[in-house]
């Protein structure tokens, strides 16, 4: 494990320890007050992931706000894309217009952060992506202001791929919504899966708030295939599963790290998801370095939500955000240049580092598996030991 | 001829109480607008209603009324100047600008929504589907190279008319709930159509290029006095003068025949049909250049704000702006701006209200509709040469 | 094209008209005796099926879990809820502004309905996500050739159909039923007739309602899902449902809960482009029908007198 | 040119399965004063109705002028000159006085996007002189009106909106004027003062014909040159006041013996 780091969470576990006595005697100096904002869907069907992020940007700042040693205290402003583009346009427009506001975390759907990364370059505003995973947001543009702390979509679909064929299934039919997510995802799997030889059998375009697949599935009952890849996020997720089973669809249900969520288990149910697959960039909370120190400070800080799939990123790249503050200073323009020099810098998540377009290169991609009512990694579960099977396995 | 005129002329109305007026609104606005605190947008808050209530009752709103109408013209070029002003102190604040811009552009929205609705009678539940037409056609004129912005925002109107166009047939044929059900349909469509349609950006949105005009790029921050300004300046500027050249030719069509022919339809459409006028020819007019003066707006709306979607433009939203109509008092232009006020500065400045406000419009227009049906600025009766003695 | 496909589409064609018409016939109940439109109407029916999910919610903290029991209660605490809303709406809102402009009861309706939608979003715990309906009915299937016919579908259908007899037998064969059609028919001669008019018009109310939450029930229980947006898009469909079918009579409403259901199958199933075009093409034909019948299918009697 | 401005011809009108008039034939004469009466329902102003285009007619013809216009719209019947005040009181109450009167005229007047809204000197002076002949013409109902121009309709008692809307009738200059039930709601002096001044204008003007719904008789009586009576839609009788009047069938139909 990283020395500085394990140095770090010392001296954070002895703030949060002095900080009784800290209050008693009231602050050596007054600190300046930095502003940074937080975006993410705060309302709506995957609100769970960004109260998850929410929380644990918030849970980074406490902490850093506990340590006497931090130059600044640090407030949040939690704004709500509610996971509309136009929305998250709004929001980030606000943020960004706010002179306060030096610095963002931002966005877990990646049709938000498509419509929102001009508005950061406009105003200057540095902004780093909590959990949105379509390439462009990083790639797209020569923004400097953008940075990402998650992975992108391209090795979650390569690995899925890879992951998929390896257990022997052999047809595919696609159903996926139609923001650059879903249609980003379809490409890149639709990209391995043929170079390793699966076959895509067909592919169905829905939107993103569509109440009725009966039409689709019909004609992917028709088409019989092993698996269904989902590309798309949770609450439409839930819809299509429950729908495939009404058609009689016996096919594995494949998704994408967007219903990588617990709401998946509250709509469907764990007898519908069970043996549902889906990946995840980067390892489990648990096995990760900080994993364990996030975990429990979460617990420990009584939010009344879990963090989900995308929180510790969410807590790394507000943690960063913190350092690069202490380290320039809070302006605009100069945290943007020191997000550009990140190397190797020590997070919950593993050591980050941004390349010419501001991407973490996270390369480890996690494959889980619905069981009994939860998300297990596939290593870990009956599935992999042979104890349950998923569908059309012998 | 018995000639007693009610108003005997020998004590002319003084411009004093209109040019007051104009002076407390602008510095009241430019207060709300850089107000931060909750505190103090409370406070904002409590003195609009404590001048409310003084003026209701002690006659302090009548003699505002009476300057007005006797002084019209000069003051309403002292509105104009005083938003001007407003916004020229507030040119580097990108927020504030940003607000003021949209509170204009809805209040013009609701400009077109009063022909239609608050003059001709036809509610239009597809308002905001119009308004999008016009940023969807911002959006693709806009990135075409070689077609002028300022005609983008003509085709934005021409083309919300042209939609307009579409239902025109149908809703002239039908009333009352039957022609309400037309837009309804309409907004929905619009609203799904723009969802899948991945050619106009589906479900995800559009990017919009600035509003240029010749050697001027919107997005570009001018300098004022040495100081650079927020781009948004540019826009609060364009939509303001837009604003008082569109109001001119509203209040205009109110006092003409043509207004009264849609006064005429809305009220009775039998009597008026009796005498000779064309309900048809009336409606179709007040639809065409309500949605013209919609889709105007929505492409300067769009333009500013440089990214749309669907789901700005939901019946929800539709809904908004004809509260905004209501809530103003039907036919009352004036009573439009400061409904719009209202309706997008309220939730925007108090934090509080902000996930409230859909639920806090719905029961104040609720309450409007049960005891003050005429809105907060009940319409006028028209006069169609206002301060001319000629019929006073 | 395929049988088994085509009898999956008119399975689903069929769900869809019978949960349609059962909205609209509410329309047109509301718009018999008071001459108005109540728009609330979609979002009073995603109160009741919320209402009826609480019940569920109770039921299942209180042990007891027998699936037809917790139905007919949910029914029952639903429609009941329901009506009493429907009816109160009537008494509160919609009667005080029986002297004023048709329009404002459309808005002040249309406004309310926002209120309520908004208010079970905000206030609702967890209420701006959608929640998970139970499945409550048996889901034994048989598969005929590629066609999965489903015990719960057949069962809701039937129920569906049984409630819209119902309600026609009702209206033609009972005491109320024949109060409602004389006041739908002349105010003022009901009122010299002895009949309470405030009464018949509540009970149209609560009856309307109370059957949309019934659709609304349904709804819950074939998607498995219901959020507090569901009414606005039923109300909607519903409302253009009965104004395309005439508002004159309930045969209106259930002609048009089919039709509009029939387009979105077609248009789902027939159009070359993604299925949910279904709306766009059911709403575009919406408006076609508007300019070729105005006053829809089957029209009403004019009532302007001149 | 004959010397008859209207006719009815065989005029049938259905609703359902009533009908609402019955071959129904009748002319009017130039310059002449006619009266409808029967009881209620018999037709009279189904009658108006059909003529001014608000519903179609279901069989038969009506000319004016020696011109058919069966089933014309309503504007082209007001064009070709006929013009009529309702039953029930059809004003716009939240509008002026002024605003009314200038609906039974603007239709005339140039109404393009244009003359109104960019030619605001030339409308200014059509607005004017519309003004002084609209007050000129109230002035002459009710002097007391013809200051408040610019006040609603709303806030009048009933019998000057009666006044108002006949002045609406009259503002284009008709030639045919159908009067329905002009007296309800007045007093028998208010009546007689209002057809005093009906006479007064078309005094005035040259040839102004009026066909006349009431049921005051005296009304009749007083005013018309010839009377129709209708019973069940069907024609019943023709002739003066004082010839109907003594007929038999007609004196049934009233007392409702048949």
């Amino acid at each position: 494990m990283n020395s500085r780091f394990v140095r770090k969470t010392q001296r954070l576990t002895l703030a949060a320890a002095t900080a009784a006595s800290l209050l008693a005697t009231g602050p050596a100096f007054a600190k300046d007050t930095v502003h940074i904002g937080f975006i993410g869907p705060l309302t709506g069907g995957v609100s769970s992931i960004g109260l998850g992020g929410r929380n644990s940007a918030d849970l980074a700042v406490k902490l850093r706000n506990a340590d006497p040693n931090a130059k600044y205290t640090y407030e949040i402003e939690a704004l709500d894309d509610e996971c509309k583009p136009n929305v998250g346009v709004q929001v980030a427009t606000k943020l960004a217009a706010n002179r306060k506001v030096v610095g963002a975390i931002a966005h877990y759907c990646s049709a938000v952060a498509m419509g929102t990364v001009d508005v950061y370059h406009k105003f200057g505003l540095p902004m780093t992506v909590w959990g949105a995973v379509l390439p462009d947001i990083t790639y797209g543009n020569e923004y400097g202001e953008i940075t990402r702390v998650n992975g992108t979509m391209i090795n979650q679909n390569e690995t899925a791929a890879k992951f998929m064929l390896e257990q022997g299934y052999k047809t595919w039919a696609v159903i996926h919504d139609t923001t650059d997510y879903g249609k980003g995802h379809n490409t890149y799997f639709t990209k391995y899966l043929e170079e390793g030889g699966g076959k895509i059998l067909g592919a169905f375009g829905v939107t993103s708030d569509q109440q009725d697949f009966t039409a689709e599935l019909t004609q992917i009952k028709q088409l019989n295939p092993d698996v269904v890849y989902f590309a798309g996020l949770t609450p439409l997720g839930v819809r299509v599963r429950q729908q495939m089973d009404k058609l009689g669809i016996k096919a594995v249900f494949q998704g994408v790290s967007g219903i990588k969520s617990d709401a998946y288990f509250e709509g469907l149910g764990g007898e519908l998801a069970e043996g549902s697959v889906t990946f995840l960039e980067g390892a489990p909370a648990e096995k990760l370095p900080g994993g364990a120190f996030f975990l429990s400070e979460y617990e420990k800080a009584g939010y009344d939500s879990a963090p989900e799939a995308y929180g510790p990123f969410a807590f790394a790249a507000t943690s960063l955000l913190m350092d690069a503050i202490e380290e320039v200073g809070p302006d605009r323009k100069k945290i943007v240049a020191y997000m550009a020099t990140v190397k190797d810098h020590e997070s919950i998540t593993g050591p980050i580092t941004f390349d010419d377009h501001g991407q973490n290169t996270v390369a480890l991609i996690t494959p889980y598996v619905a069981q009994s009512g939860q998300w297990v990694v596939w290593e870990d579960s009956e599935y992999a030991s042979g104890a349950r099977k998923l569908p059309g396995k012998q | 001829m018995t000639d007693i005129a009610i108003d005997t002329p020998s004590r002319p109305k003084g411009w004093l109480p209109g040019v007051l007026t104009i002076l407390f609104v602008a510095v009241y606005s430019w207060a709300l607008l850089i107000a931060e605190e909750d505190w103090e947008v409370m406070g904002l808050i409590a003195l609009a209603a404590a001048v409310v209530v003084l003026g209701l009752f002690t006659g302090l709103g009548n003699k505002v009324k009476a300057s007005w109408s006797a002084h019209e013209k000069p003051l309403n070029l002292g509105a104009l100047i005083g938003v001007l002003a407003v916004i020229f102190t507030l040119s580097d604040q990108h927020f504030p600008l940003l607000m003021l811009t949209t509170t204009l552009l809805y209040f013009l929205a609701s400009l077109g929504l009063n022909i239609q609705f608050g003059y001709t009678g036809m509610v239009n539940f597809a308002g905001a589907a119009f308004f999008g037409a016009g940023a969807y056609t911002a959006a693709v004129f806009g990135n075409v190279e070689w077609f002028p912005p300022l005609l983008t925002l003509v085709a934005g109107g021409l083309v919300a008319m042209a939609l307009g166009l579409l239902l025109v047939y149908p809703i002239v044929r039908t009333t009352g709930h039957y022609a309400a059900v037309v837009t309804i349909a309409f907004g929905v469509l619009f609203k799904t159509f723009l969802e899948v349609n991945e050619i106009l950006g589906g479900p995800q949105g559009l990017m919009v290029n600035s509003m240029r005009l010749p050697g001027w790029d919107f997005n570009n921050s001018p300098t004022l006095f040495g100081m650079e300004a927020s781009f948004y300046f540019n826009y609060a500027v364009f939509a303001a003068i837009l604003v008082a050249v569109i109001f001119t030719f509203v209040r205009r069509m109110e006092r003409s025949w043509l207004g009264l022919h849609m006064d005429a339809v809305r009220l009775d459409e039998t009597a008026a049909a009796c005498f000779g006028i064309s309900i048809h020819r009336t409606k179709i007019l007040a639809f065409l250049s309500g949605n013209l003066i919609l889709g105007i707006a929505g492409a300067l709306y769009g333009m500013m704000i440089s990214f749309i979607a669907p789901t700005s433009f939901t019946f929800s939203d539709s809904l908004l702006m004809v509260s905004i109509v209501l809530l103003g008092g039907m036919g009352s232009p004036w009573g439009g701006a400061i409904a719009a006020a209202i309706v997008v500065l309220l939730p925007e400045k108090l934090q509080i209200l902000q996930e409230y406000r859909f639920l806090l419009f719905a029961v104040l227009v609720m309450l409007v509709l049960l005891f003050r049906p005429d809105g907060l600025l009940p319409r006028q009766i028209r006069n169609y040469f206002p301060g001319a003695r000629n019929g006073q | 094209m395929d049988i088994g496909l085509l009898a999956q589409y008119l399975a689903n064609g069929i769900m869809l008209g019978t949960m349609y018409a059962l909205v609209a016939v509410g329309f047109t109940l509301f718009f018999g005796v008071l001459d108005v439109i109540k728009f609330s109407h979609g979002d009073v029916l995603m109160l009741g099926t919320f209402a009826g999910f609480t019940v569920w919610l109770g039921l299942e903290a209180a042990g007891i879990s027998n699936p037809w029991v917790q139905l007919v209660l949910i029914l029952i605490a639903s429609m009941a809820f329901t009506a009493a809303a429907g009816a109160a709406i009537a008494k509160y809102l919609v009667l005080p502004l029986k002297k004023a402009p048709p329009l404002n009861t459309l808005l002040i309706t249309l406004m309310l309905g926002t209120a309520i939608r908004e208010a079970v979003r905000l206030f609702y715990p967890n209420g701006s996500n959608p929640k998970a309906f139970p499945s409550l009915l048996p889901d034994a299937s048989v598969d005929l050739g590629g066609f999965l016919l489903r015990a719960d579908s057949v069962i809701l259908v039937v129920a569906g159909l049984g409630l819209i007899t119902g309600l026609n037998l009702m209206l033609n064969r009972t005491r109320l039923g024949l109060a409602i059609r004389a006041v739908a028919q002349d105010e003022e001669t009901a009122r010299t007739m002895g009949i309470n008019y405030m009464v018949v018009v509540l009970a149209t109310f609560g009856i309307g309602s109370g059957v949309a939450a019934f659709a609304g029930i349904m709804n819950g229980l074939y998607y498995n899902e219901i959020n507090f947006g569901m009414g606005l898009l039923l109300g909607l469909i519903g409302f253009s449902a009965a104004i395309v079918g005439g508002l004159g009579n309930l045969y209106g409403a259930i002609l048009g809960g089919f039709i509009f259901a029939g387009l979105q199958v077609v248009g789902s199933a027939l159009l070359p482009f993604a299925s949910a075009y279904k709306d766009v093409f059911a709403f575009a034909v919406v408006i076609a029908i508007m300019a070729w019948k105005p006053t829809g299918l089957i029209p009403e009697r004019t009532s302007d007198r001149v | 040119m004959t010397n008859s401005l209207l006719e009815f011809r065989n005029l049938t009108k259905r609703f359902g399965g009533v009908t609402a008039l019955d071959d129904f034939s009748m002319h009017l004469n130039r310059g002449e004063i006619l009266g409808l009466i029967g009881p209620n329902g018999s037709g009279k102003t189904t009658s108006f109705n059909l003529l001014t285009g608000i519903y179609p007619a279901s069989g038969g013809s009506i000319f004016f002028d020696g011109e058919d216009i069966t089933n014309k719209s309503p504007r082209k019947v007001y064009e070709a000159g006929v013009v009529r005040t309702f039953q029930r009181s059809r004003l716009c109450l939240p509008l002026s006085i002024y605003d009314n009167i200038m609906i039974g005229d603007t239709s005339r007047l140039k109404t393009g996007i244009c003359a109104n809204l960019l030619g605001r000197k030339a409308f200014r002076k059509q607005y004017e002189e519309t003004f002084e002949k609209a007050r000129s013409l109230v002035a002459t109902f009710s002097g007391n009106l013809a200051d408040r121009m610019m006040e609603p309709v709303g806030a009048l008692p009933m019998i000057e909106r009666r006044r108002i809307e006949i002045c609406r009738a009259l503002i284009s200059e008709p030639r045919l004027l159908l009067l329905d039930e002009p007296s309800a709601g007045m007093t028998h002096d208010e009546t007689d003062q209002l057809m005093t001044d009906i006479l007064d204008v078309r005094a005035r003007g040259e040839g102004l014909s009026i066909i006349i719904v009431e049921h005051e008789m005296g009304v009749i009586e007083r005013i018309t040159d010839r009377c129709v009576v209708l019973s069940y839609g069907r024609k019943i009788a023709e002739g003066s006041y004082a010839e109907v009047a003594a007929d038999a069938e007609v004196q049934n139909a009233y007392l409702g013996v048949d």
